[in-house]
């Protein structure tokens, strides 16, 4: 609660701080008529000021507001009486200072209370408003003191643009290096259980194996018949249904695009886009059931009536119903960069003759394509991530077919079961899971090397 | 030493001059006989509208055969958008309208029946500003011939690629960079690819909206003699800046203002003798 | 923290949810936290170590296992109270519009096991795709059991319970146990592979929907929904047992397993209201008869069990190594 | 069509070539369009028919079914002192009134089972509510007060026709005599469907009648608040920067690969990194909005960097060039005339982003979202769960009452999503224009 | 009648002359003197390469306090580029790479260190294509004010954007309408904006490519009028294809070719006496 206000009283300062140096910089050079002889213009100096002010104290702020429980529960171990700590483990004494805390707050306490652990609990309202007041005069001062500094430097000469420009692209530049933090701990949380796994499994069998049995001993006492760890089925069964899902996505997708940017009515292109966009939001249980239920029946009782053995569960469910969820990657990506591409340059086609669609085709949709490409990118990697439809609508089944009818299973699906059921952390099987998920990593990885290198081949620049 | 279009609008309210003579040189109706007999193209009280502007008020104006039309007029006057009529361009400009009636070889081009994929392929247009496709510059010629299917064979394309590039000066600039982007050319030669592309479907009607505009003298020379010698067989009109252009290249000559046709007439007598006080005002102007 | 934290098992999960419900409702206690987990997730977990970040109750649908039990030793989780709370009936059902099927373990075994003797006595792999192929009895019918994925408890029991109870009929494999048990359990646990038993996901209503809408499949899944859905699906007969509340309580259906959960003693009397929620589970009115788990599909278990387990439960008598 | 010389021949080929295909491409273009406008009545299609589908199963959740009896509300019973406290008040044996009621209703009831079957008819929830009932109108007390009691998640099944009262006894979870009881109540004109407040104002329940969608709402709510407000800044900030700043070279190519890559990485595995790095390292309390909304955000940031990218791509660099020939620094080139022109399709990866925050279950499997937490959060460090989350547990609940309520908190999350992607349409409205 | 560039190259091997005269007709080094004394600004040695391709072949040249120097030449030959370098424009072309040193008042400009944000704020360009901001025409024209905090009050905006629209010719055709926006004017009624938007800032240096390039004579004449008033304080580069117009704005007169500065020097004296065989040949095919 206290956090919030000093929050506000931060903005306060903030705003504060960016008035002074905006003031300060346009007297600085004697009044608003002459506010052209300074560097930069006003604003940038007040948000110099601003920002110094409040970004440094807000990160103190964070900080704090992190470690200040810690704290103040290391300093009430430290201060509680020998007799209540002697012999106590760090998890009990953890909960000793849980009970404390809960009497401090007013919650339910399991115990009777004792004199000493009354007293341990005021000692605790204690340090914590200490700890919270120290809280308010330090990020407080930090952002004055700052501010401070910040509003004396706001004279006429002085590049408040520049250093504001290069606060904001050194944000910039850490909000990029983000992506990069987090496939640093994808790779980190799933190579050591890999090598783990590895050190089990041989990986010749693991890529080049043909046969992927889960059935293996999960437990000691779970004996399977069979435990394989060739994972070539997965990629395959991911490949299948990831490409049926591109072959429904991508025709009906950008098809969607093109005939919203290039031919709909206004009105209609108003309403179809956010209500296409609304495929990407139902939840993936709902596209189960209704693969499941709905899809698969049909397509079993399509290949019965045709002589066709289907399988009740199959890779043309999944992949038919997890196409159509991915349809607004492909078609609102792509109708955005379609509605892009400059007017004249349909202009320049429609006047040689063309046909809607061939100046579509031949023009608009190459000029298009980088970020079509990205739609479709992203809509693969959709597919490939998906695990619910897959699992209710295509089972868990392992084979190494290429018969769309049949039963598949894929790399996520096999990932999300082997981490969510019953299971074992020092077992192959479990740890499949992450050598799953690295070879998945590498597999796209090189994909996505080799759909940069295509789309800079075709790339064009308009304009 | 130098007229404003203020300063000539000042200047109507005090040069008036009396009788027959004064009528015309103030007339709210054009100026001279826009029509001519068994025209190319007919264009009768032709208005258009950008949302409530109207930017034509009520044209008529007819493009022979095998003549070359210039446009005249100053900045904003409506060349462009008239020109943009004919070729039906101005169907794709969000809330332009027409009105009126233009007829190509007695058919009426804004009929809902027209399709205008053939209507622009018989009257093709070079825009004013240059808009090459981000294609290499082999295929923004070979695009048009392509999409109607006018050769039957890769050589029978690449001459006709060459010859187009060739009519429009280019030819020697680009041939060995054919595969380059042609978004990557300087702007004049941008706008002679741009004309290259357009005669490369021999259309039956060039409309060329200030095609010299970025050429310098020999390339412009280029072109108007390509102009001359496309006359023979198709018509053309071609809005110009450049009154000696107008008067090297055309047979008529329209002059604009504000919207209205003001006068139309032989290219000589335009230059030479003009009727309308705004067509002399705006001849007398001339630097050179 | 001033509420309990529970962690584990998915089956439990019903149940559990339940006794927090009514828990909080009816005291001044804080409604628990109940995660579902998957029991050895949930175990994983409780085994970490004592404090406040740690839960204090895991639920298993199985026994917790001697390596688990170290894992917590380790941590300093050393005083654990187990708690078995009743059965869970596996049912093994299709459409109502099917016929209703009497099986015998010996022919569930021979149906999906992945290796099956042939006349000479010989296990070769499984050759039967219809039922009358495994029993003359059963009907004409292609084997097709939708089922849950090795990941499952459910799928442990089915497999201890029901194709080993089948497998064991033959005498020679029987005798294997002593000789070769690795070999004995490959046999009788191993479930065939090719296509015959669909893994089907974890979800037990999508099985019965599937069921549904395929009246020749045979469906693997927790009695609850079988009663939930008894105007759509029926369950087989197993050694001429109808899975029904009885016949599960009485023991006499033979696939049913125990479900427990585990507290961890250290946190009783730290975390405000762990006895008083370990007395409303052990309570007649939760898990008796009568009482509103059985309403949730729990088995209970029979009365002479459920006073000896509830006094222990509540007394927090540790349990010893499994 | 032309009458031209012969010696016109070059442009007679061309409009004979024209006329000699036009059918054919007019027939090919109008075959484009059919199938442009085909793809996007399939598309609109799918979403009608997912919808029709929701809302048929799910619509009947939003009333339920009550049973009017009197009840007997006794002083002595409820306020023996005649206090007037409310403590005592909310202390009274409700439960016992009830039972009484319909005891009282169903005289001939006297068999310890079939009264246990008779008590089952009213929700366990109905003590509750009538206590509230009393509290909030204590003149009701010493009087016998017609109340409308909520009936069990089975009487509601069955009066809603979701129990087929014709199938044998056998077949059917309500029994022969429940249903007679039923029938009376009903020819009595002693029950009603309501619209059902509770699903909208409860947390959930293991009690279906009970069970509510407020606590996962606001989960979902703080979840994705807090999602789109660091994803939106950080993917919007780092694709500018990548996309115009960064210099072009190796390494920014790899940093492009890997954003690429990272869509692709299975949902579930940011579940993986939550569990390792947020709950791991920096103690982030697990089950909470907060913890959800930064794998959320690692999840969504890809999506709305890729799109922010495909959008500035496609910005004219004449554009750039103009402010930047104005004299204004690259910075002001960007936020100035770049982005409000690259906006519509940053929004499209933002709503697109959001939409699939919104329906993901996986990666919370790994932070502990899958909980049973009947309290609504008041905050981002409460224990909460998600809507999907909420209606994957639902769907997995063996109860038949569960099957709307979860098609209902699908409705619900469907009517979140619109909301939440409104405003972003109308912002991506307003700016969209062709150049 | 024409000469095409093909015919110049042809005739270079044909028409060779003797001694000194000759060597200067056909030298591969600048003819004439390229710089001046107190230059504003100073480049030496500039190349620029798009990718493999040399466009500029190191160009020397000066230019003057309060002088106007043209630039002309065959469409091609690398005056856009040469002045794209001039405020570093170039900079963001993929690919683009110059070398050499330009000096504005002594100061490198291709320094690293150096902000290349004032230094356009100083040096303003007018594109060869028009390019208005997607925004209302006033805003077009107060956005350079606003960025450098030119004016401090509305009123004070609202008379910059007014003076620059009418020293830019287009207050009367546009000052009913300043919310339009600025993509819906016509072409020469953009450049004309684009122009306003230029001085709107007051640059020190205007670097204007083909500022006149879709402009009626009239409009052409307020521009002229506009760069003479300027050359008092600024100093102004201008591409032109219009000799005419070299001739009539600019002192001094610099003619590229294929990438090469083949001669600079007094206007009048390159009109009048040009010394290099390509000048001439350039000059010489004039028409008009
Ligand atoms: N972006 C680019 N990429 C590659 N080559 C280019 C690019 N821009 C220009 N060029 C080439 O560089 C040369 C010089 O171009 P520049 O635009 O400077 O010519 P220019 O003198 O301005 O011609 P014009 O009068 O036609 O505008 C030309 O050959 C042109 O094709
Ligand atoms: N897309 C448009 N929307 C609104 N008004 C427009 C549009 N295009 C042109 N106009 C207006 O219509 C009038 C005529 O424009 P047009 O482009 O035809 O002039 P023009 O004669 O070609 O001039 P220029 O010689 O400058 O190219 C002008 O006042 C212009 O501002
Ligand atoms: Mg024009
Ligand atoms: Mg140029
Ligand atoms: O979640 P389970 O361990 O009971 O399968």
């Amino acid at each position: 609660m206290q956090d919030w206000i000093l929050l506000l009283v931060l903005l306060a300062v903030m705003t504060a701080a960016y008035h002074l140096g905006r003031r300060r910089a346009v007297s600085g050079v004697g009044g608003p008529s002459q506010v052209h002889r300074l560097h930069s213009l006003p604003a940038y100096y007040g948000l110099y000021a601003a920002l110094w002010a409040g970004l440094p104290a807000l990160l103190l702020l964070a900080l704090w507001t992190g470690l200040q429980d810690q704290l103040v529960l290391m300093l009430l171990q430290a201060q509680l009486p020998r007799e209540m700590t002697a012999g106590l483990s760090e998890g009990r004494l953890g909960l000793l200072v849980n009970d404390i805390k809960n009497l401090a707050s007013g919650a339910m306490v399991s115990t009777e209370v004792s004199p000493e652990l009354q007293a341990a609990a005021a000692q605790y309202a204690r340090l914590d408003r200490l700890g919270r007041w120290s809280m308010w005069v330090a990020v407080l001062a930090l952002a004055l003191g700052c501010g401070w500094i910040a509003w004396g430097r706001a004279r006429p000469r002085f590049k408040a643009r520049n250093q504001v420009e290069t606060m904001v692209m050194a944000v910039m530049v850490i909000f990029s290096s983000i992506a990069i933090l987090t496939t640093l701990g994808i790779v980190l949380s799933v190579l050591f259980e890999s090598l783990r796994f590895f050190s089990m499994v041989s990986p010749l069998e693991f890529f080049f194996g043909t046969l992927w049995s889960p059935q293996t001993a999960l437990r000691a006492d779970q004996v399977g018949a069979s435990g394989a760890f060739g994972a070539v089925p997965l990629f395959t069964g991911t490949l299948m249904v990831s490409a049926i899902a591109m072959l429904v996505a991508v025709p009906i997708g950008l098809l969607s695009a093109i005939y919203l940017s290039e031919y709909a009515p206004r009105r209609l292109r108003a309403v179809a886009k956010p209500v296409l966009e609304v495929l990407a939001g139902i939840p993936t249980v709902v596209y189960g059931f209704f693969a499941a239920l709905t899809v698969a029946p049909f397509i079993r009782e399509l290949g019965q009536s045709v002589g066709l053995d289907v399988a009740s569960e199959s890779a043309l469910a999944a992949g038919l119903v997890m196409g159509v969820m991915i349809i607004p990657f492909v078609s609102s990506l792509s109708e955005d960069v379609i509605n892009a591409v400059p007017q004249s340059l349909r202009d320049g086609s429609y006047a040689l003759g063309a046909t809607e669609s061939e100046t579509i085709k031949r023009v608009i949709i190459p000029a298009a394509l980088p970020g079509i490409v990205g739609g479709v990118l992203l809509a693969v990697s959709r597919a490939i991530g998906e695990t619910m439809i897959v699992v209710m609508a295509a089972g868990l089944a392992a084979n190494l077919t290429a018969n769309p009818l049949d039963s598949v299973t894929t790399v996520t699906v096999q990932i999300v079961t082997l981490l969510t059921g019953d299971q074992e952390f020092d077992s192959a099987k479990t740890l499949a899971a992450f050598a799953l998920g690295l070879t998945l990593f590498a597999v796209t990885l090189v994909l996505n090397v080799l759909a940069l290198h295509i789309v800079r081949k075709y790339r064009e620049q308009y304009d | 030493m130098i007229t404003t279009v203020e300063e000539i609008q000042r200047s109507t309210s005090t040069a008036m001059r009396s009788g027959e003579l004064a009528r015309v040189r103030e007339s709210r109706e054009t100026v001279g006989d826009y029509s001519v007999p068994d025209a190319r193209m007919r264009c009768r009280d032709i208005e258009v509208w950008y949302g409530d502007k109207r930017a034509i008020h009520g044209v008529n104006l007819d493009l022979g055969r095998n003549e070359v039309l210039s446009m005249i007029g100053p900045s904003g006057c409506g060349k462009s958008t008239f020109l943009r009529c004919l070729n039906r361009m101005n169907d794709t400009i969000d809330g332009c309208r027409v009105s009126g009636s233009i007829q190509l070889d007695g058919e009426e081009i804004y009929d809902r029946a027209l399709d205008p994929v053939p209507l622009r392929a018989r009257v093709g247009m070079v825009f004013q500003k240059p808009n090459p496709f981000p294609k290499s510059i082999y295929e923004n010629v070979a695009y048009g011939p392509r999409i109607h299917g006018l050769t039957t064979s890769k050589a029978e394309l690449d001459a006709l690629v060459e010859t187009s590039l060739r009519k429009a000066g280019l030819w020697d600039e680009v041939k060995d960079r054919l595969e380059a982007p042609g978004t990557g050319l300087s702007g004049g030669q941008q706008q002679r690819l741009c004309i290259a592309r357009t005669i490369a479907v021999s259309p039956e009607v060039i409309l060329m909206d200030e095609p010299c505009s970025a050429l310098d003298p020999i390339a412009t020379a280029i072109i108007e003699e390509l102009i001359d010698e496309l006359r023979a067989n198709y018509s053309i009109a071609i809005v110009t800046h450049s009154m000696q252009q107008a008067a090297r290249v055309s047979q008529r000559t329209a002059y604009f203002h504000l919207g209205d046709l003001v006068e139309v007439g032989e290219t000589n007598q335009i230059f030479t003798n003009p009727q309308h006080r705004l067509t002399e005002d705006y001849i007398t102007g001339r630097f050179g | 923290r001033d509420s309990i934290y529970i962690v584990g098992s998915s089956t439990v999960f019903p149940f559990s949810t339940a006794v927090a419900e009514t828990f909080g409702r009816n005291t001044d206690f804080a409604t628990p936290k109940v995660e579902s987990t998957g029991s050895g997730g949930g175990l994983k977990l409780f085994c970490a170590g004592v404090g406040v970040d740690h839960p204090d109750i895991t639920n298993a649908s199985r026994r917790m296992k001697a390596s688990e039990f170290e894992l917590c030793q380790e941590a300093g989780v050393e005083d654990i109270t187990e708690v078995k709370i009743g059965y869970d009936g596996i049912a093994i059902a299709n459409s109502r519009e099917g016929e209703r099927l009497d099986l015998s373990l010996r022919d569930i075994w021979l149906a999906l096991a992945k290796d099956v003797p042939n006349e000479a006595g010989e296990l070769v792999p499984n050759p039967y795709q219809t039922w009358n192929e495994v029993n003359p009895d059963l009907p004409e019918i292609t084997i097709e059991v939708l089922g849950p994925p090795p990941t499952s408890g459910t799928r442990d029991a089915f497999v201890e319970l029901a194709m080993e109870g089948g497998c064991k009929t033959y005498d020679f494999i029987k005798a294997m146990k002593q000789e070769d048990k690795s070999r004995y359990k490959a046999v009788c646990h191993g479930i065939r592979e090719d296509g015959a038993y669909v893994e089907a996901g974890e979800n037990d209503n999508l099985i019965v929907q599937k069921l549904v809408a395929n009246p020749d499949a045979l469906g693997i899944f927790g009695f609850s929904f079988l009663d939930q859905n008894a105007d759509q699906v029926q369950g087989s007969k197993v050694d001429g047992v109808e899975p029904t509340f009885e016949s599960i309580a009485d023991g006499d259906y033979p696939v049913s397993r125990s479900l427990f959960f585990y507290v961890k003693n250290a946190h009783v009397g730290t975390i405000p209201g762990i006895a008083e929620f370990v007395a409303e589970f052990t309570g007649e009115q939760a898990w008796g008869p009568e009482g509103y788990l059985v309403d949730k599909g729990l088995i209970p278990l029979p009365e002479a069990m459920r006073a000896e387990v509830a006094s222990a439960a509540q007394s927090f008598a540790p349990m010893s190594r499994p | 069509m032309t009458d031209q010389t012969p010696a016109s021949a070059p442009h007679k080929r061309t409009i004979d070539a024209v006329n000699a295909s036009l059918k054919r491409r007019r027939a090919k273009e109008r075959r484009f369009r059919r199938l442009g406008a085909a793809a996007v009545a399939l598309g609109l299609l799918f979403v009608a028919l997912l919808f029709a589908d929701i809302v048929g199963k799910g619509h009947t959740a939003f009333q339920q079914t009550y049973i009017k009896l009197p009840v007997v509300l006794e002083r002595a019973q409820i306020d023996p002192e005649g206090s007037g406290s409310a403590e005592v008040i909310a202390r009274a044996n409700y439960l016992g009134i009830i039972r009484a009621a319909l005891r009282a209703h169903f005289p001939e009831v006297t068999a310890r089972r079939d009264k246990r079957a008779l008590y089952q008819m009213v929700s366990v929830g109905a003590p509750q509510l009538l206590r509230d009932r009393v509290l909030a109108d204590p003149a009701l007390i010493g009087t016998t007060a017609e109340v409308w009691l909520l009936a069990d998640d089975d009487i509601d099944m069955v009066v809603k026709g979701q129990i087929d009262r014709t199938l044998p006894e056998s077949k059917r979870r309500v029994k022969d005599q429940t249903l007679g009881w039923i029938e009376r109540l009903e020819s009595e004109g002693r029950i009603t469907k309501r619209f059902n407040t509770i699903f909208f104002t409860n947390g959930t329940s293991r009690e279906p009648e009970l069970a509510g969608i407020a606590g996962a709402l606001a989960g979902s709510f703080y979840t994705l608040a807090l999602t789109l407000l660091l994803s939106f800044p950080i993917g919007v900030g780092a694709a500018i920067y990548l996309e115009e700043f960064a210099p072009k070279n190796r390494w920014t190519d790899l940093i492009e690969v890997n954003i690429n890559n990272l869509a692709a990485v299975p949902s579930i595995v940011f579940g993986l990194l939550g569990l390792a790095v947020f709950i791991g390292i920096f103690g982030v309390p697990r089950s909470t909005p907060l913890v959800a909304a930064l794998v959320l955000t690692l999840m969504t940031l890809p999506t709305i960097i890729i799109s922010s990218r495909a959008a500035l791509k496609s910005v004219p660099p004449s554009i750039r060039e103009a402010a930047l020939g104005v004299g204004a620094s690259s910075l002001q080139t960007q936020f100035h005339h770049v982005l409000p022109l690259a906006l519509p399709g940053m929004l499209t990866g933002a709503i697109i982003g959001m939409a699939q925050a919104l329906g993901e279950t996986a990666p919370l499997l790994m932070i502990g979202m899958i909980a049973f937490i009947v309290d609504v959060p008041a905050g981002f460090t409460d224990p909460a769960t998600v809507l999907p989350v909420q209606i994957f547990l639902w769907a997995d609940s063996p109860e038949r009452a569960f099957v709307e309520r979860t098609s209902a908190a699908i409705m619900v999350l469907l009517a979140f999503l619109i909301l939440m992607n409104l405003a972003a349409v109308l912002l991506r409205r307003r700016f969209e224009r062709r150049w």
